[in-house]
């Protein structure tokens, strides 16, 4: 419950972040904090330096390109993403995780780029956005760079963003208009947090591109290429789930918690992920 | 927690052994070190902090290189301290020559103390994996990190 | 702030009344409103975010306080339990509902759900339409272990009625 | 400061009691001017901290403090080491081996679970006295563990204490009636060899807290925390502190929830004492909830085997036979209490005559256990119900016609238990058929029928009882040594100097109400409204009333505090109306009391406002002829004594409570067979606790029990690491207590069964006896009818509903010999 002595800055560009963050190996962005204090008060993790983002207006931005690209800084908190028309009209699926996580005070103060950067295995948002191939746009003291979201999440509490690096925004490419999405969670309780989870996304019927991802087994987000294949040139009507699932969490070596064994995440992952492509084929309505 | 890997090492496993068997070699290769403190011909004192984007987790760590079967297998064995949390492990490492080099396999099991034994029960499994691997496959490299 | 940013001056609006303190980094909002101002009302309940015992409202939006640097308050509005009736003065509608609906036991979470019925009620001021199962999860960031949450919901309602006839 | 803006029609003439009248409670509460032990200061104060031991097991070979006691604001530091000099191990209940347990307020020589404190630190802030701990230096050599509470009594198994020899901490046999003889006779015999209640917390919101000052000059020790039985803690804390246990003053105020989790901190406070008295200056605890759920009470864990259950073809169920196994942790800090609390209900509701328990307390390295409200009974209900659940299933009978066929019916009251519980009144088949009606059965069933593919729909019923005013001499049972016997609560009635209505008690309430309840039963008595009346609730031991026990625990309020009240205001009542008669010139007799006048029955000019009472008696004594002024002081102490008698203890027979309020519930589940979750589609409680002297706060009370009950049911249970002995539901992250989303809307009803051997009528209630966890496990048994599986634990995640779905049962729970 009480932190251990830190320092703390609030830059005022995002020039002046990149270069707090630079200047120290033990600097961190602060962006909502709904994990990062927790992990700090229970001195699980150490850090010198706290780099506050959550005022930098450039990161706080949604926009909607011309072109369909949805464009979500950050900083975006998880209320401004269940709020936004742009998103409404873009992935009406991210508006529906946003305004179901967690609580109504985490969801005032929880951003989208929190969630993506601690990639704890229950974070809501990778899963996501690895399956509709969104892309993370990194600044860095050269400029932006983007990573896309397959490559982007590494390992607990760890991406693709690099030292002195900030995550700067997600690119969600425009979504085709046959494009069917799901999103799947087994919950510990109502609303809390997941034991297991599946993203869908298909485009096409008969289905030309197909991405299956599983959270919460694995350090990152999980592509089932198995099971994609069985979706592949496949009519929406003719796909057999019962196959797609047992092609999912295939050979995972999967960890146990107090709450569930390994043996029963990797049984929920084909059951959740079965669900998420009976969303995505339409069987029960794309959200 | 059981954990276990695979790494490949371009060396011969006679060369892999004594490599593995060089507590300064090994200290070298642990993510995020910061002191190391080579205590005897078999063991270390290293001060690690590993980095994560949450911060980084301060450990001081103790670790002996057990019994050795020359050019097949190691153990190693750590205690290790961060503030009011405690942990120890036991890898074991088995070599077996390749036309190319000598395949590492490896497991382990790490024992967590504290708070975090808790907080950290969907993560630690991926992120002692995740040392044990790298600081491995730091030390079978031709060069040392 | 100074070079050494383990330490700032902040200036934070509480209850409508204007406070500037000099306050480690470290120190938590909720630490803040207890320790430094003294206003006790706002309580702990957890160590990981989890209970809601201390939420505040902040710019308007109920968060919970023990996940926020005192430090990140620096020029902000933040509402407490303690404003929502004048010192002597009589409760206002919520505070009403919740003692003739028989809201609160202990009292201990019962600061944390007010500021997190006001804010919800501010957002959404007709109930009517909203059905039990979604202003139950309205609340699932307010843990209580007295009231079995029943009467909690009953009261909020019956505030949001009441607001209607009197605002 | 009171906002009840009682309404004049309300109680006028009529009783106060019976009104749901709002609570006086609620002001403070509702404006955050509660007065909870973080919120007060002490000039001087130093903050907290203790050193836990990451170990569930080990040595401690050394603690070196050189570097945190050196910090700049760190004021003291304390080890097991000194603890073990400054005082003297803690009084012990258990008899036997057990009696010499060496149990001090820190770990001595050896740390014994994961979370126990080995060291101390007094700091100028709190972050400071944690910054501190940290720098403290211990040397461990970790020792095998034991966290199995059966496999601990083999004689293998690793010792937790050496000065006992074995981690048996209590054994005995309970046997009434006949049960072989009933096992010989009937024409059926369920076998069910293995049932396991988990371990788990009814968390209060409001973790432990302490603000403590040893002042030097009087040698006397102010303690300002949230503990609920202070006179318990004297009586440990005097020894163990080498101090007269007087010199101990307590003081409690507002406490956010207690259930009887804060009962046990006398150990904590004994340390906050030391640290105080070491460094001269006040000294204030308020643990984190992580530190709360490693280190404070846990409920009790029991595992019962061979249960065996004789029953007639009829459906007669005989009576049952058992082995349990229960989990007290580390220490024992109010354990063995909870091997004889539980046969408060030794029958449940039901009308067995043929009973016998072997009953083991083991010790493990978990967090010692405390009394979780339901205490040590619900783990036993949850044991009868299940058993007659089965028979119901296994035999072919309707679970309802069953159990009205085995429930102690209305005509059997007061009704003699075989271990000489007097249940003393109750209408079960009625309130059954009440909570049958709440969630419309008939409805259910058919929809049950008519499940959506993938989804199952279960109903099942939880009948309990809530034994409240317990007879202490139930502790003799344990240890015939043990000089404790009956139960009371002390009340004082005074008036003020200008005629004020003053109740105080040695109650601790923690969120019943006792000020409002108590004002009600003094407002009847003294003819005024109880905005009149204030009650100063809370332990205060220099101003206060108080008993050897007083406190609040075990639902008992109702009957010894609302007693006690009554009994002080009559006395004063009876002085008021002695100084009126002299005043008013008039017969004792002719006189009454009404809206805060003293005035003559149908002359009601002839009157003398309680102003002027108080004045007589207060200020203008000479007034009063001698043998007035001699016998009245208005200020009356009065101790309620609950009718009991010394218990048995061979035969461990006798009437060890006084009443037994009953609460049945009925609930509806759908478990979605492809994952195991279970949802709750319908929720009903109907409750019977005797004359309800506040019927909105009686509701509040049956809310709480069923939330406590149903989040142990789904959501709440503490697991350790077999290998490890870590806790692995440390933080509230993974102890999920069930948030309002988790919790259904919760139907109430109620029977009104006045008790016959409480003078107000009332029964004590609001534990609940865990009906929850006895409902939910019936319904997932319904729901999984066909398919074999046994419901044989507590607590039913999804995984383990998942595995009862998918396994074979070649090998089922449960086993029917039938002649």
């Amino acid at each position: 419950m009480l932190m251990a002595p830190v320092r703390y800055v609030r830059p005022d560009s995002v020039g002046d972040a990149l270069e707090a963050l630079e200047g120290e190996d033990g600097a961190r962005v602060l962006a909502g904090g709904q994990s990062l204090v927790n992990a700090l008060k229970l001195r699980a993790a150490r850090v010198e330096l706290l780099v506050d983002i959550t005022r930098l207006a450039e990161l706080s931005e949604i926009s909607l390109e011309p072109d369909g690209t949805l464009v979500v800084g950050a900083a975006v908190t998880y209320v401004e993403v269940e709020r936004s028309a742009d998103v409404a009209r873009a992935l009406p699926l991210l508006q529906h995780i946003a305004a179901h996580l967690v609580d109504r005070q985490v969801r005032n103060r929880g951003t989208v780029g929190g969630n993506c950067c601690l990639n704890d295995p229950l974070s809501n948002l990778p899963p996501l956005f690895v399956a509709i191939g969104a892309r993370f746009r990194i600044a860095g003291r050269d400029g932006l760079r983007e990573v896309d979201a397959d490559d982007f999440f590494t390992g607990p509490y760890q991406t693709a963003v690099r030292h002195g690096e900030l995550l700067h925004s997600v690119v969600v490419p425009p979504l085709a208009p046959d494009t069917g999405l799901g999103y799947q969670s087994l919950q510990l309780g109502a609303e809390s947090w997941a034991l297991a989870r599946a993203a869908v996304c298909l485009v096409g019927d008969p289905i030309s591109s197909a991405r299956v991802v599983l959270g919460c087994i694995g350090p990152r987000p999980l592509r089932q290429p198995d099971a994609e294949e069985r979706l592949i040139g496949r009519r929406r009507a003719d796909v057999d789930l019962q196959e797609v699932e047992r092609a999912t969490a295939v050979g995972i070596r999967a960890f146990g918690d107090v709450h569930a064994s390994g043996k029963y995440r990797l049984a929920m992952a084909k059951t959740v992920a079965g669900r998420a492509v009976a969303q995505a084929i339409g069987t029960e309505g794309t959200a | 927690m059981k954990l276990e890997g695979s790494v490949h090492s371009p060396l011969a496993p006679s060369e892999l052994w004594d490599a593995l068997r060089d507590p300064q070699r090994l200290a070298d290769a642990l993510p995020g070190v910061r002191l190391v403190d080579v205590l005897d011909v078999q063991s270390f004192r290293a001060f690690i902090e590993p980095a994560t984007g949450l911060g980084v987790t301060p450990f001081e760590l103790d670790v002996r290189i057990d019994d050795e079967r020359a050019g097949e297998h190691v153990s190693i064995s750590g205690a290790g301290r961060s503030g009011e949390q405690l942990v120890e492990l036991e890898v074991e490492i088995d070599l077996s020559g390749r036309a190319d080099g000598t395949a590492v396999e490896w497991n382990a099991d790490v024992r967590f103390f504290g708070l975090l034994s808790s907080i950290g029960q969907r993560v630690l499994p991926h992120i002692a994996a995740d040392m044990i691997e790298s600081a491995l496959q730091g030390a079978a490299q031709a060069e040392p990190v | 702030m100074n070079d050494d940013a383990t330490v700032h001056v902040v200036h934070v609006t509480v209850n409508g009344e204007e406070h500037e303190r000099t306050v480690p980094a470290r120190q938590l909002l909720v630490h803040f409103l207890r320790d430094t101002l003294g206003l006790r009302g706002t309580h702990i309940g957890c160590d990981t975010g989890n209970c809601g015992a201390c939420t505040v409202i902040v710019d308007g939006q109920a968060i919970k306080s023990c996940m926020v640097l005192a430090v990140q308050a620096d020029g902000l509005e933040v509402e407490t339990v303690e404003s929502l009736a004048p010192r002597g003065g009589s409760l206002n509608p919520l505070q009403q509902a919740f003692h003739e609906h028989h809201a609160l036991q202990c009292g201990y979470c019962t600061p944390g759900m007010l500021m997190s019925a006001t804010a919800m009620l501010r957002d959404n001021p007709d109930l009517s339409s909203m059905p039990d199962e979604e202003l139950r999860r309205s609340f699932k960031g307010n843990i209580c272990r007295c009231t079995g949450y029943e009467n909690i919901v009953v009261a909020v309602r019956a505030a949001a009625g009441a607001q209607e006839v009197t605002s | 400061m009171t906002d009840t803006l009682t309404e004049p029609g309300i109680g006028t003439g009529t009783s106060w009691q019976g009104q749901s009248v709002p609570r006086k409670e609620d002001g403070r509460y509702l404006r955050g001017e509660g007065a909870f032990v973080d919120d007060l200061w002490m000039h001087r104060m130093g903050y907290v901290y203790f050193l836990r031991s990451p170990y569930a097991h080990a040595r401690i070979l050394s603690i070196d403090v050189s570097k945190a006691a050196a910090m700049d604001g760190v004021y003291a530091t304390l080890t097991g080491e000194e603890v073990a000099e400054l005082t003297d191990p803690y009084f012990q209940m258990a008899p036997g081996a057990a009696n010499g347990m060496v149990d001090y307020c820190l770990a001595v020589g050896k740390a014994r679970f994961m979370g126990e404190p080995v060291a101390a630190v007094l700091a100028e802030t709190r972050e400071l006295a944690r910054d501190a701990a940290e720098a403290i230096e211990v040397v461990y050599e970790p020792l095998p563990l034991i966290v199995d509470g059966v496999a601990t009594a083999e004689p293998d198994a690793p010792v937790l204490h050496e000065e006992i020899g074995t981690n048996v901490a209590w054994t005995g046999l309970y046997d009434y009636g006949d049960i072989d003889w009933a096992l010989a006779q009937a024409d059926h015999v369920v076998r069910i060899p293995h049932m396991y209640f988990h371990r788990f917390s009814s968390t209060p919101l409001e973790c432990n807290a302490a603000l403590v000052n040893w002042d030097p000059g009087t040698d006397t020790i102010d303690v300002k925390s949230n503990i609920q039985m202070p006179m318990f803690a004297s009586m440990y804390m005097g020894p163990a502190l080498r101090i007269r246990s007087d010199r101990i003053r307590w003081e409690t105020q507002d406490i956010g929830g207690g259930f009887g989790i804060k009962i046990t901190t006398y150990t904590y406070i004994t340390a906050i004492a030391l640290l105080s008295r070491k460094a001269g200056r006040p000294a204030k605890w308020a643990e984190t909830r992580s530190e709360h759920l490693m280190g404070s009470g846990h409920g009790n864990e029991r595992t019962f085997l061979d249960i065996e259950v004789p029953v007639m073809a009829d459906g007669t169920i005989l009576g049952f036979s058992a082995r349990a196994f229960d989990d007290a942790g580390a220490y024992l800090r109010y354990e063995p209490l909870g091997a004889v609390i539980w046969s408060h209900v030794l029958v449940g509701c039901y009308r067995f005559k043929h009973v016998r328990v072997k009953y083991t307390e083991t010790l493990t390295n978990k967090v010692p256990v405390c009394p979780n409200r339901g205490y040590s009974r619900l783990q036993h209900l949850w044991m009868v119900e299940r058993i007659v659940d089965l028979v119901a299933h296994e035999l072919g009978f309707d679970p309802v016609e069953l159990r009205k066929r085995n429930y102690v019916q209305p005509e059997d009251y007061p009704y003699e238990v075989p271990n000489g519980c007097v249940y003393d009144s109750g209408n079960l088949p009625l309130s059954l058929d009440k909570t049958l009606a709440l969630i419309d059965e008939p409805k259910w069933r058919e929809r049950q029928r008519n499940a959506p593919p993938g989804k199952r729909i279960g109903i099942g019923i939880g009948s309990t009882l809530d034994s409240g005013t317990n007879n202490f001499g139930q502790s003799q049972i344990i240890n015939p040594q043990l000089p404790f016997t009956g139960n009371g609560e002390a009340a004082i009635a005074k008036l003020g100097f200008y005629g004020e209505i003053q109740i105080s008690l040695g109650t601790v309430p923690q969120g019943q109400s006792h000020e409002t309840t108590a004002a009600q039963v003094a407002a009847d008595v003294l003819g005024v409204s109880p905005d009149d009346v204030d009650v100063t609730a809370g332990f205060k031991s220099l101003q206060n009333a108080y008993v050897g026990f007083s406190g609040t625990y075990a639902s008992q309020f109702a009957v010894t505090g609302l007693n006690a009240v009554a009994g002080a205001a009559e006395m004063l009542k009876a002085e008021i109306l002695k100084i009126g008669a002299f005043a008013l010139g008039a017969a004792q007799s002719d006189l009454e009391l009404s809206g805060g006048m003293v005035q003559v029955v149908g002359d009601p000019e002839r009157a003398i406002p309680l102003a002027g009472i108080a004045n007589l008696a207060l200020a203008n004594v000479a007034a009063l002829p001698d043998e007035i002024a001699d016998t009245t002081s208005l200020t009356c102490r009065y101790v309620y004594r609950p009718p009991f008698e010394v218990v048995d203890t061979e035969r461990k027979w006798g009437n060890i409570s006084l009443t037994w309020a009953n609460q049945i519930h009925a609930c509806v589940v759908e478990i979605d067979e492809a994952t195991g979750q279970v949802t709750i589609l319908d929720y009903a409680a109907v409750d019977d606790c005797g004359i309800r002297i506040n019927p909105k706060i009686i509701e509040g009370q049956v809310h709480g029990a069923a939330a406590h009950g149903i989040g142990g049911a789904l959501h709440e249970s503490f697991t350790y690491d077999e290998e490890t002995g870590q806790l692995l539901n440390a933080t509230f992250f993974d102890y999920h207590a069930a948030t309002s989303a988790d919790i259904p809307h919760l139907r109430t009803d109620y029977v009104e069964s006045p008790s016959l051997t409480s003078p107000n009528g009332a029964k004590g209630m609001g534990e609940g006896g865990g009906a929850p966890l006895h409902a939910i496990s019936n319904a997932i048994q319904d729901a999984l009818a066909d398919t074999g599986a046994v419901v044989t634990h507590a607590f039913n995640p999804p995984e383990r509903i998942y595995e009862m779905l998918n396994a074979d049962h070649a090998v089922r729970g449960v086993e029917v010999v039938s002649r």
